[in-house]
């Protein structure tokens, strides 16, 4: 019965993660967006800026989501924006992700001279607001497309990331294990991914998550400033060009209303599954 | 308390100190010549080109060596001179900008006030009453997953379009110019409302999350536990515990102004509101690149200037800090 | 065997390392073969410190520490590898002491990742099991499970294991025993004994005096990072000597007689604290004269292998 | 006067109930300093808390409490908060991080005892003494507790705890957190509290059985969620009954003992899990003079006055 533990813990968390709602929710919204933006810009019909109808015609069998004043397809631009917005956070995420881990990691387990250093430069551009940084560097740029605008936004999004994983490292670093891996001789190096790593492997997820929401959030605002990809559609350039053109006097909701609402439903879907993660790594927070 | 504030002023100078060098070092750094690249998008004849590139590359001081340039850059700045405006020539810069303040304050500092204040609240009460809770917690993740946009176009769309409620953009009607009089400041807290509303909204969501997570936080704490553990009624245990949540939520404040600035500037963007976010849009079509430089370095200095007053009621609140027992 | 020469623990703290914090402060004793020698200091005392320096966990300010003649701030690479090969520590937390996330017996694969490569598995698992067996612990029982399936005692005995499956000469025991169970302690304690019987030496370091007299020949009490008193323990603990060292002798709850028995100490003695100049233990001594807020005393030989380091002396 | 009948407080767990403390019968006499003792799991900390604080995941699951010829009502959150602080009081495992750290220690005080319907003013001067008693200056009612040392905050949270003279204080691992000679004068100023009446009666909830040997007038010895064996601490000491004391106090080392001359031994084997427990006596697997009677739980009877034990080897 004893050998049957190892199997009780992971069904344990096999057990909550089943259990709670939140996670189920988050996930399944989350996965429908993912199977969309996949599957989506294979059933579009019409090239997104193809003038392919009637000019700003409400949904039709036609046009799903009807179309724009210039009588472009929505749903066509919403299945391909779908699926870059999608890819931006997702690039976007795992840049930032990588950065606060690299600098959290270093710092953390380093100390001294250089985490202060790292330090200072965290708060720095934690203070800076990130989206004017990203404004001023993407109205220079000619040529913007979706992997500079994921590199940049990942670039400014680490701080509070690197800042949660120093102080994480910290209390990890001063467990015993950590130094009798030391004793044994093993590497810096190693001691930080074989020994400090694996155990905020929980963690990281959850930063990844919320990593994940803002950086589909601040392309959003990138974009719908007039400052996404030059070429190529994305949900905030779809707003961007519905408010533009005056969508809103107009009352053309079909136009208005789809591409933010998606967006909120994604980084929703987001934070709810990162809430649900957190009860269930964190057993203070599940309901008895 | 001095090592404290001392510390963080330092940081802050080290901010400013990089915000402008970001600032100056952009234009000049990043691939592709932005002089050309300017004339080319205006796109004017070929003489007058001429004149725009010699203005451009005066006006960008480009003709004498780098740390020159750099120095120079300062010494503008320090007199208040950010260029001149493309979009709105030949006014400069700062007077644009100038009167683009008034706009943003008079949207912020309510939006942010009230709903970190309404915020609190509600997530205090959230974290004791469980019908409360159960609505709150997935409204208030919803909001704060909305874009900033999104929800100021939801609300211009139906109360505005649909509904016809409030008007959906400018600050005041075309009707009417700007004086002091009731119906004038009537015009402009109604198109003042809509924008007020879907910032207050996105920003009330988060915080009352915050709260209703610190709360929940403190009143499984130590202190609390011995309190109970005496008998005290609830009331002054949850007195403590909304006291000591409200510290990091100050903190949170602090965090959280970069993602209000963006805020602010989308939502301002749908409600053609003219604070520096509509600037910036009009900017960025423009081509406007010096008035983008010099919004960039307002939305920095108020930032910073935010940030150290919350530092200041931070230090007032938590003893910890006053006593120098925190270095962060 | 192992050789302290004034060492010294200086920690920066603060921004930019700005405020220092002297835990340990010219410290020299000596650990001799097969010899079992107790550090003993209150909370901040610095003896962790020390045992953290020795194992070089953290770098020593100034001072020297030898190990059969080598410096051991001079090692590095394969030979610091060669120095973990002969010295060896267990710590106070068995639970800390594992990655929780993985099987314990990981620990012993680490030492045939990082010293033995070369040897077979079949032969690396007889050694692994006769470690085992001499901690007394039963291979079968406590191979292959996650920490907190085991107790904190199999733990520390499986930390020991782990150190016998090297050429340990030396073994820092930092506290083994403060978080077990008073049912599981003396049995730890115990195989301390043992192992010194195979010939090790062993630098057991503790809070808790009783533990100190049951196991070892000498003691070293430490007092805010000085040695206080040092010198055979039955000497230490019969006739202390410092001021310091009688105060903790009344203090410590003993089995043999009550406090009721002794004198009182004065209470607000043991109560007060501030860090004056000259010796650290002026402001709370009885016997405190002028000489003792101005100078430090140094460690002098009260009588053979007895040091202290008292003015009133 | 202190009566606890057949008390059985188990933790809801997602696997069951753990079966923390199983009927537990005992008396503690005014005046009386008891000192509860066992190893880590073996529902000590339980027993105390369920006096005065029972809440989720501990759940009651029977017996009585009588303080004072009065019943008390533990399963109630809401009845028992008339009794708590001012006739069952606690100084907690946690002393150091008790109070709250953004109020001065003197108004948290107040609003304290304002909240129980005391009134702040009158209590002062009695206040002060305390501090005095406890060698801590006046000025301490103006700090904030991150300005305290640890000794302090602890002996801060003793007068705290002890302010309005209740007659049962539990004391739950004071001593754990302090160095030797703090421990010392903090274990004194609780048989002060005694004889001076600012409790009645005392339990002091300890895994340091010296500690106990020093100040606690009777031990009570736990072991897995029973209680094993309580008498007077000369008793248990010179003439302990059950097995488990026994053997406890066998393993400890006493200055004066070395292991050359004396070689003492622990316990071998480990408590049964709380989840299942084994039917019978719960020590039966570790005992080393068991026999077939031991499957059946032996009670907990007096065999000498103020001398209870629960084995069948000793009746």
């Amino acid at each position: 019965m004893e050998q049957e533990q190892p199997k009780k813990v992971r069904s344990e968390f096999i057990f909550f993660a089943w259990r709670n709602a939140k996670l189920r929710i988050g996930v399944s919204i989350l996965l429908v967006f993912i199977v969309f933006a996949v599957v989506g810009p294979f059933l579009v019909k019409y090239d997104p800026y193809e003038y392919s109808g009637p000019m700003g015609a409400p949904p039709s069998r036609e046009h799903w989501f009807g179309t724009t004043i210039f009588g472009q397809d929505v749903f066509s631009q919403f299945a391909l924006g779908t699926r870059s917005t999608l890819t931006v956070g997702l690039l976007g995420g795992c840049i930032g992700t990588m950065v606060g881990i690299l600098v959290g990691l270093l710092g953390g387990y380093r100390g001294g001279m250089l985490d202060e250093f790292l330090n200072v430069i965290t708060n720095i551009i934690l203070i800076i607001p990130t989206l004017a940084v990203l404004i001023i560097i993407a109205a220079y740029l000619e040529v913007r497309g979706i992997l500079t605008q994921s590199l940049f936004i990942g670039l400014t999004a680490w701080p509070w990331a690197a800042r949660a994983i120093r102080a994480q490292t910290f209390s990890l670093r001063v467990r015993e294990f950590v130094d009798l891996a030391r004793i044994t001789g093993r590497s810096s190096l190693r001691i930080v991914l074989t020994e400090i790593a694996p155990n905020m492997m929980s963690y990281l997820l959850l930063v990844f998550i919320l990593q994940f929401g803002g950086a589909v959030l601040n392309a959003a605002t990138l974009d719908f400033i007039g400052l996404g990809p030059t070429k190529g559609v994305s949900l905030g350039l779809i707003m961007n060009n519905a408010v533009l053109w005056a969508a809103l006097q107009l009352g053309m909701w079909w136009w208005l209303l789809p591409p933010g609402a998606t967006i909120a439903a994604i980084v929703g879907a987001l934070y709810i599954t990162n809430v649900g993660l957190d009860e269930i790594f964190n057993p203070k927070l599940r309901e008895m | 308390m001095g090592r404290y504030l001392g510390r963080k002023l330092l940081i802050y100078a080290l901010t400013f100190f990089l915000a402008v060098t970001i600032d100056w070092m952009i234009p000049r750094f990043m691939p592709g010549d932005p002089v050309s690249l300017m004339i080319a998008r205006i796109g004017t004849r070929p003489e007058a080109a001429e004149v725009l590139r010699g203005y451009f590359i005066q006006a960008f001081g480009l003709d004498v060596p780098l740390w020159q340039q750099y120095l120079n850059f300062w010494k503008a700045l320090f007199q208040g001179d950010l260029g001149v405006s493309i979009w709105l020539y030949p006014q400069p810069v700062i007077k644009i900008i100038q009167r683009a303040i008034p706009y943003d304050l008079f949207i912020l500092l309510p939006a942010i006030l009230l709903s970190w204040f309404a915020g609190n609240h509600v997530g205090a009460l959230a974290a004791r009453a469980r019908w409360l809770d159960n609505t709150l917690l997935p409204v208030g993740y919803l909001l704060t997953a909305t874009p900033y946009m999104w929800l100021a176009i939801l609300l211009a769309w139906s109360l505005g379009n649909v509904a016809g409620v409030f008007p959906i953009a400018g600050a005041y009607s075309f009707s009417i110019r700007p004086h002091l009089s009731l119906r004038f400041i009537l015009d402009l807290l109604h198109h003042w409302f809509l924008p007020f509303l879907s910032l207050f909204l996105v920003m009330f969501g988060g915080w009352a999350i915050g709260m209703r997570n610190m709360i929940i936080y403190e009143m499984e704490s130590d202190y609390s536990r011995y309190l109970e553990a005496l008998g005290t009624p609830q009331k002054l245990i949850r007195k403590y515990a909304f006291r000591n949540a409200m510290l990091p939520q100050i903190t949170g404040l602090a965090l959280q102004l970069g993602g209000i600035v963006a805020g602010a500037v989308a939502t301002e963007v749908v409600f053609a509101y003219p604070g520096i976010g509509y600037i910036i849009l009009n900017a960025v079509q423009n081509q406007d690149y010096f008035l983008l430089q010099g919004c960039f370095l307002f939305i920095i200095i108020g930032v910073l200037l935010a940030n150290f007053l919350i530092d200041i009621v931070y230090v007032i609140v938590d003893p910890r800090t006053r006593l120098g027992m925190t270095g962060e | 065997m192992l050789s302290l020469e004034r060492v010294t623990k200086v920690y920066r703290l603060g921004a930019f390392g700005l405020q220092k914090l002297i835990a340990v402060r010219d410290v020299s004793f000596e650990i001799g073969e097969r010899e079992i020698v107790s550090l003993i200091g209150e909370s901040g005392s610095g003896k962790s410190t020390i045992g953290k320096l020795i194992l070089r966990l953290t770098p020593i300010t100034s001072g020297t520490i030898r190990f059969e003649g080598t410096d051991v701030s001079t090692l590095n690479g394969l030979s610091l590898k060669e120095y973990y090969r002969r010295v060896q520590g267990v710590f106070q937390d068995p639970f800390a002491s594992f990655n929780p996330i993985f099987k314990a017996d990981r620990v012993f694969r680490m030492v045939r990742d990082e010293f033995y490569p070369q040897v077979g598995m079949r032969e690396w698992n007889e050694k692994v099991e006769g470690a085992l067996r001499a901690v007394g612990l039963n291979p079968p029982d406590v191979l292959n499970k996650f920490p907190h399936q085991l107790s904190g005692g199999q733990l520390q005995r499986f930390l020991v294991a782990r150190a016998l499956l090297l050429d340990i000469r030396l073994l820092i025991a930092d506290e083994i025993i403060s978080m077990l169970d008073a049912s599981t302690r003396v049995d730890v304690l115990n195989l301390l004994a043992d192992l010194k019987a195979r010939g090790l030496s062993i630098l057991f370091i503790t809070h808790d005096l009783s533990l100190g007299y049951y196991i070892s020949e000498r003691a070293i009490i430490l007092y805010r990072g000085r040695i206080a008193e040092m010198g055979p323990t039955d000497k230490i603990y019969n006739r202390p000597l410092h001021p310091y060292t009688e105060m903790l002798m009344e203090s410590v709850p003993r089995l043999d007689r009550k406090w009721e028995e002794e004198g009182r100490i004065e209470r607000k003695a043991a109560l007060t604290g501030s860090v004056p100049g000259g010796c650290v233990y002026a402001d709370r001594c009885p016997k405190a004269m002028d000489i003792c807020t101005r100078e430090e005393p140094e460690l002098k030989e009260a009588e053979t292998g007895h040091f202290v380091a008292c003015w009133a002396r | 006067m202190l009566q606890v009948e057949n008390l059985t407080v188990y933790y809801k767990t997602i696997r069951g109930y753990v079966q923390a403390l199983e009927k537990a019968t005992f008396t503690l006499a005014d005046g009386e300093i008891m000192g509860l003792a066992g190893e880590s799991g073996c529902g000590k900390t339980t027993l105390g808390h369920s006096l005065i604080y029972l809440r989720p995941p501990m759940n009651y699951i029977g017996g009585r409490v009588v303080l004072d010829g009065q019943e008390l009502p533990i399963w109630d959150m809401e009845k028992m908060q008339e009794f708590r602080y001012r006739h069952i009081s606690l100084i907690p495992q946690y002393a150091m991080n008790a109070l709250n750290p953004t109020r001065k220690i003197g108004k948290m005080i107040a609003e304290l005892l304002e909240s129980r319907g005391v009134s702040y003013s009158e209590i002062l001067p009695e206040l002060k003494r305390r501090l005095d008693l406890v060698q801590l200056t006046q000025d301490v009612l103006k700090m904030y507790p991150i300005e305290l040392s640890g000794g302090m905050k602890q002996r801060m949270v003793m007068v705290i705890s002890t302010l309005l003279n209740p007659s049962l204080l539990i004391a739950d691992e004071i001593t754990s957190a302090l160095d030797v000679s703090t421990q010392k004068a903090v274990c004194e100023m609780l048989v002060e509290f005694r004889d001076r009446g600012f409790v009645k009666s005392t339990i002091i909830i300890t895994h340091d059985i010296s500690i106990l040997y020093q100040i606690a007038d009777s031990i009570m010895v736990m072991y897995a969620g029973q209680l094993s064996e309580k008498a007077p601490t000369e008793v248990v000491f010179q003439d302990p009954r059950h097995p488990y004391t026994r053997m406890l106090i066998g393993s400890l080392p006493k200055v004066g003992v070395r292991y050359q001359e004396e070689r003492l031994r622990g316990i071998p084997g480990s408590p049964p899990q709380l989840l299942n427990p084994p039917p019978g006596c719960r020590f039966r697997d570790r005992c080393p003079v068991a026999f077939g009677r031991c499957t059946e739980v032996p009670p907990f009877l007096e065999i000498s006055p103020g001398h209870s034990v629960a084995c069948w080897r000793a009746f």
